[in-house]
């Protein structure tokens, strides 16, 4: 199915998404985090679209706000889009969990906790996976520092 | 039945297993592949390509190739090369120009990977094949590579 | 059977920490297993052990710099490895390979699969305790490490791939080479399933162990021949095609069963597939430049750039997201390892110790890959 | 003429009784044995060691041990060495006294076995009316060693490779003793001398009794490789699944008992598996029976070797067994088979079908 068409179902669910194919091959949609599990559940559910497979699910700092992509595939149909996600609450940043649709996310809702320190509500086990529990900070946000461990060129 | 079928046809894959594994045990003397290493030291040979460690080869004359333009340690992704220049006069034409002091290189950072040597303008740097580089201690991994009282071939600059 | 629940006998639950010094491991996988008797409840993952912070490092490094520290995640496919980096780049510059890249490259992919795949097979025979597979694979293996080191000139860390080409043309020996390997894979791998495949004690420890619908591998983002064994469709070189995939003929090797030994016969008939593969490629490599110069300085557009390639663990995915500058803003590894790994607990409940290390066996874990 | 290992030994006998009183004499005769056959053992053990590196490493075209000594051959004694001078190391929450005692019995119950092997005509510690009943028995309580092993340890991989052991010498006992039963049915005594005195004149057992004599070899042999817990039966050590099993905790000597008492098991096993199918000490055909001088001890030897080759290759062969597999082995197959060759022994030897 071609961009056009998905983007034309999708807008229909929602008026607060943003859809966006600048700079990027696959068709980007950013939706509000209070929506997005909801969003996501649609996407797999609807039998034109089908997106079955989750394949990258990505943690990203932007600097004001910190963000999920996740690249989502349909196994039948082989076409992708990409939903984005953002917080502005890097204190105690909250997000919901896509787990229950696609396990995967279960994993990779793991890691970017680990190093964006996003939480994820209804996560089964949130827990450190690389890092020891004790880790303080989260490593991949731009605003990590570590004098000891960090070679800055 | 298929009792009796199972143990047959289990006896049989099992013999043909072991008939493999005796094949090549009687043919030992022919199939051998153990290298007999400290002992073929002086027969083995490695590649030419081979990324043992980087060295800067020095011509009869003790002088090498390179200008001091420092691509090499901005191409290194481990900072394992670190490069001491100064601005001195060139005898030959009584101009100021950057020479290298020291090419210093840590053989201990170093990951092999090569792009300081395809960044060299002036193939200054080569692989050595080297294969033997346990020292016992860390500091002896790291090297000067230009020889002492050595200078740039004439002619390389431009 | 009130007395049978009754009775005085208890049974309790126990963990035991399988790693990260194990041999069935594979490196320095730590698995938390919640075990009654021999029967695993649970199995619960902890990493960590050799993560390098390699997507933070690829911040601060250029692109080029990028392409080495691929290397050191799936030390097994680290040409498909760098192969994803440098699609990436280019797909972001729009550079186009010359054919002469693209085939090579083709080439160097499959020997490192089949380079790969024999090293699973040689571990996988030695974690159901038939210790002598392994000797036999590396003596195959041996031969592709040759091929490799004298092109590239390293065995494990390669390094070749560069954004734009190569980083040197092969070697003259290289054809002849490949061509005598190809024979005596060919003759070897029947012996191989003389050995094992057919072997009636490895059939019972592997059919019916681990079995994994086709929805859970979906669900799971399962990759690679582990999915394919379930008869998922998801070869990377079939559907989304790169280097030259889209110019060979070569089968997708799909079972439906799902279960440890579907797993093992998918990898074995992926070497096939590869060695076909390189037969067709190798008599007519294009002659042309190896390398399409780029400037010294990579700098990507603004956007972001997702390259996906079928590694021999699965699907590996480069997402770059750039801001124009001469470093990625945000580099994130889809490694196949991971992926693959979240299903373990899923499918091992219920099973032996024993057959825990099958499975393991059959998803070829490589810790780096996942770790990263 | 004597045999001259037995000369020796009567030389020595008059020698011991001539310079000390009779007890003294008798006393210190049962010592010089009893080192003559731990000596033997450690020796052999260590060398099969040897044997079985050596041959893992032509099935897979290594060329094993080859530095120290010509072709390695002193490997395995420099290892021993090694492992004498290691210390005993052992983690803080072990039951010390089990924990201690586990290898002893291992090792003791192996060498006990060693007592009653019909080496030649002349070269028997112990020739008992019940040899192998004593055989059968004595080399079944090294596994309480193991179990008192692993239990001590105090770690689960070696407790769960102790429970493993148990599981797998109860089964498999059943198998072994069987089998041997069909063979004493077609030899009509339990003494080691006398079963080979049987084969001097009818020919070896294993032709003696053809059919049944070689699914009780085939049954011998896979419920003997079991008993000495080696692959493709080797659960018990299984190291890619419980690290080293039993004796993960254990070092120096202590492992080195048990990794000797393995091999030793192996040769009581290969020894048993001769005597009550090959013969014991005589010739083919009977080829040395003339020949006074001739060691025939050589042919007992060369007999095990071929045995315990066969282990070995069955060893670099096969994956390893599940453990409810081995299970199904023996009690779906193994046994009822077993049980069914008995029978069909008792039928042969009634019916005079024997060769």
């Amino acid at each position: 199915m071609e961009n056009q068409e998905i983007q034309k179902i999708v807008e229909s669910w929602s008026d607060k998404l943003e859809f966006s194919e600048e700079g990027s091959e696959f068709l980007n949609v950013t939706v509000p985090a209070e929506e997005l599990h909801e969003i996501c559940l649609k996407l797999k559910d609807t039998p034109e679209l089908k997106f079955d497979y989750l394949f990258c699910l990505t943690g990203i700092d932007w600097g004001a706000e910190l963000g999920v992509i996740y690249h989502l595939e349909s196994t039948e149909y082989r076409h992708n889009i990409v939903v984005k996600v953002k917080t502005a609450d890097r204190e105690d940043p909250k997000l919901d969990s896509v787990n229950d649709i696609w396990r995967t996310a279960e994993f990779h809702e793991m890691e970017v906790f680990d190093f964006f320190g996003i939480r994820f509500n209804n996560h089964p086990n949130l827990k450190r996976l690389f890092l020891t529990p004790d880790w303080e900070g989260y490593p991949l946000r731009k605003d990590y520092v570590d004098e000891e461990n960090m070679v800055i060129k | 039945m298929s009792y009796f079928s199972d143990i047959y046809n289990g006896i049989k894959t099992l013999l043909t297993g072991m008939r493999v594994t005796g094949g090549h045990f009687v043919r030992i003397r022919s199939e051998n592949i153990t290298q007999l290493y400290p002992d073929n030291r002086d027969t083995l040979q490695m590649f030419e390509r081979f990324r043992g460690e980087v060295v800067m080869p020095h011509d009869e004359n003790n002088e090498h190739r390179c200008t001091g333009c420092q691509s090499c340690e901005i191409a290194c992704p481990n900072g394992s090369i670190e490069i001491i220049w100064d601005r001195q006069v060139d005898p030959a034409t009584g101009k100021k120009k950057k020479m290298i002091d020291k090419h210093i290189y840590h053989l201990s950072m170093c990951t092999m990977c090569g792009l300081c040597i395809s960044a060299c303008p002036t193939d200054a740097i080569v692989w050595a094949q080297n294969y033997e580089n346990a020292v016992y201690d860390r500091s002896a991994l790291t090297k000067v590579l230009n020889q002492p009282g050595s200078k740039l071939k004439a002619g390389i600059e431009e | 059977m009130e007395q049978l629940t009754n009775n005085k006998i208890k049974t309790e639950e126990y963990f035991i920490n399988m790693g990260p010094q194990h041999p069935a491991a594979h490196g320095v996988l730590r698995l938390l297993l919640t075990i009654d008797g021999e029967i695993i409840k649970n199995v619960d993952p902890d990493l960590g052990y050799i993560h390098r912070s390699i997507e933070k490092m690829c911040e601060r490094d250029s692109y080029q710099q990028i392409v080495h520290l691929t290397d050191r995640m799936d030390y097994l496919s680290s040409h498909i490895n760098n192969g994803a980096v440098c699609l990436a780049v280019e797909k972001a510059l729009q550079l186009e390979v010359t054919d002469r890249v693209k085939v090579i490259r083709t080439i160097f992919d499959e020997l490192t699969r089949i380079a790969s795949h024999l090293l699973w097979w040689g571990v996988m025979g030695m974690d159901l305790g038939a210790l002598t597979t392994y000797f036999y694979a590396f003596r195959d293996r041996e031969m592709i490490n040759d091929i490799f080191e004298e092109t590239c000139g390293a065995r494990l860390t390669m390094n070749y791939y560069i954004p734009g080409g190569l980083m040197f043309d092969l070697h003259p020996n290289f054809v002849n080479r490949v061509k005598k390997f190809l024979v005596d894979i060919k003759e070897h791998l029947p012996e191989y399933d003389r050995l094992l495949t057919g072997n009636v004690i490895f059939q019972k420890r592997t059919k019916g162990i681990g079995m994994l619908s086709k929805e859970d591998a979906i669900s799971y983002g399962v990759t690679g021949p582990v999915a394919r064994g379930s008869g998922v469709h998801c070869d990377v070189r079939k559907t989304h095609p790169y280097h030259a995939y889209d110019r060979v003929n070569f089968e997708e090797a799909l079972l439906p069963e799902g279960d440890t030994f579907s797993r093992y016969k998918v990898r074995i008939k992926e070497m096939w597939e590869s060695i076909s593969i390189v037969e067709q490629l190798i008599d007519n490599i294009p002659e042309g430049d190896i390398k399409v110069p780029t400037k010294a300085v990579i700098k990507l557009p603004k956007g972001e750039f997702y390259q996906r390639v079928e590694t021999a663990r699965g699907e590996l995915g480069v997402y770059i997201n750039s801001t124009g500058t001469k470093n990625p803003y945000r580099l994130k590894f889809r490694s196949p390892g991971f992926s693959n790994l979240s299903v373990l607990n899923h499918i091992s409940k219920g099973g032996k110790i024993g057959d825990l290390v099958a499975i393991m066996a059959s998803f070829d874990f490589v810790i780096p890959d996942i770790d990263r | 003429m004597m045999n001259i290992p037995l000369s020796i030994t009567t030389t020595i006998h008059d020698w011991l009784f001539s310079i000390m009183p009779e007890g003294a004499a008798t006393i210190t005769e049962w010592v010089l044995i009893a080192v003559a056959y731990l000596a033997l053992f450690a020796v052999a053990g260590l060398y099969l060691v040897l044997l079985e590196r050596k041959v893992a490493a032509w099935f897979q075209f290594r060329l094993g041990p080859n530095r120290v000594g010509p072709w390695g051959i002193f490997q395995t004694i420099a290892d021993a060495l090694k492992l004498v001078s290691k210390e005993i190391y052992s983690n803080q929450k072990v039951d010390k006294f089990l924990f201690n005692l586990a290898p002893y019995f291992v090792i003791v119950a192996s060498l006990m076995a060693m007592a009653v092997f019909p080496f030649s005509k002349q070269f028997q510690g112990f020739d008992i009316n019940i040899g192998v009943f004593f055989l059968f028995a004595v080399s079944s309580i090294g596994v309480i060693g193991l179990l008192v092993g692993g239990w001590a340890s105090n770690n689960k991989y070696s407790l769960i490779g102790a429970m493993r052991s148990g599981l797998q010498t109860i089964s498999y006992e059943l198998s072994v003793g069987l089998s041997i039963l069909t063979m004493v049915l077609l030899t009509g005594t339990l003494q080691l001398s006398e079963i080979i005195e049987v084969q001097r004149t009818g020919g070896w057992l294993i032709f003696q009794g053809h059919i049944p004599a070689v699914i009780a070899f085939m049954i011998f042999m896979i419920a003997g490789t079991a008993e000495t817990n080696r692959a493709p039966f080797d659960l018990v050590e299984a190291e890619s699944e419980l690290g080293a099993g039993f004796h993960t905790e254990y070092s120096g000597m202590q492992f080195a008992y048990f990794f000797l008492a393995e091999f030793i098991n192996m040769f009581i096993i290969a020894s048993i598996a001769v005597v009550l199918f090959f013969g014991g000490w005589l010739s083919p055909f009977g080829i040395t029976e003339g020949i006074t001088w001739f060691p025939e001890v050589l042919w007992f030897v060369i007999k095990v070797f071929m045995i315990i080759l066969l282990m070995m290759w069955f060893r670099w062969t096969f994956p390893r067994l599940r453990v409810d597999q081995l299970l199904t082995l023996e009690w779906k197959y193994l046994l009822p088979i077993n049980m069914v060759n008995l029978v069909l022994m008792a039928v042969i030897i009634w019916l005079n079908f024997t060769l």
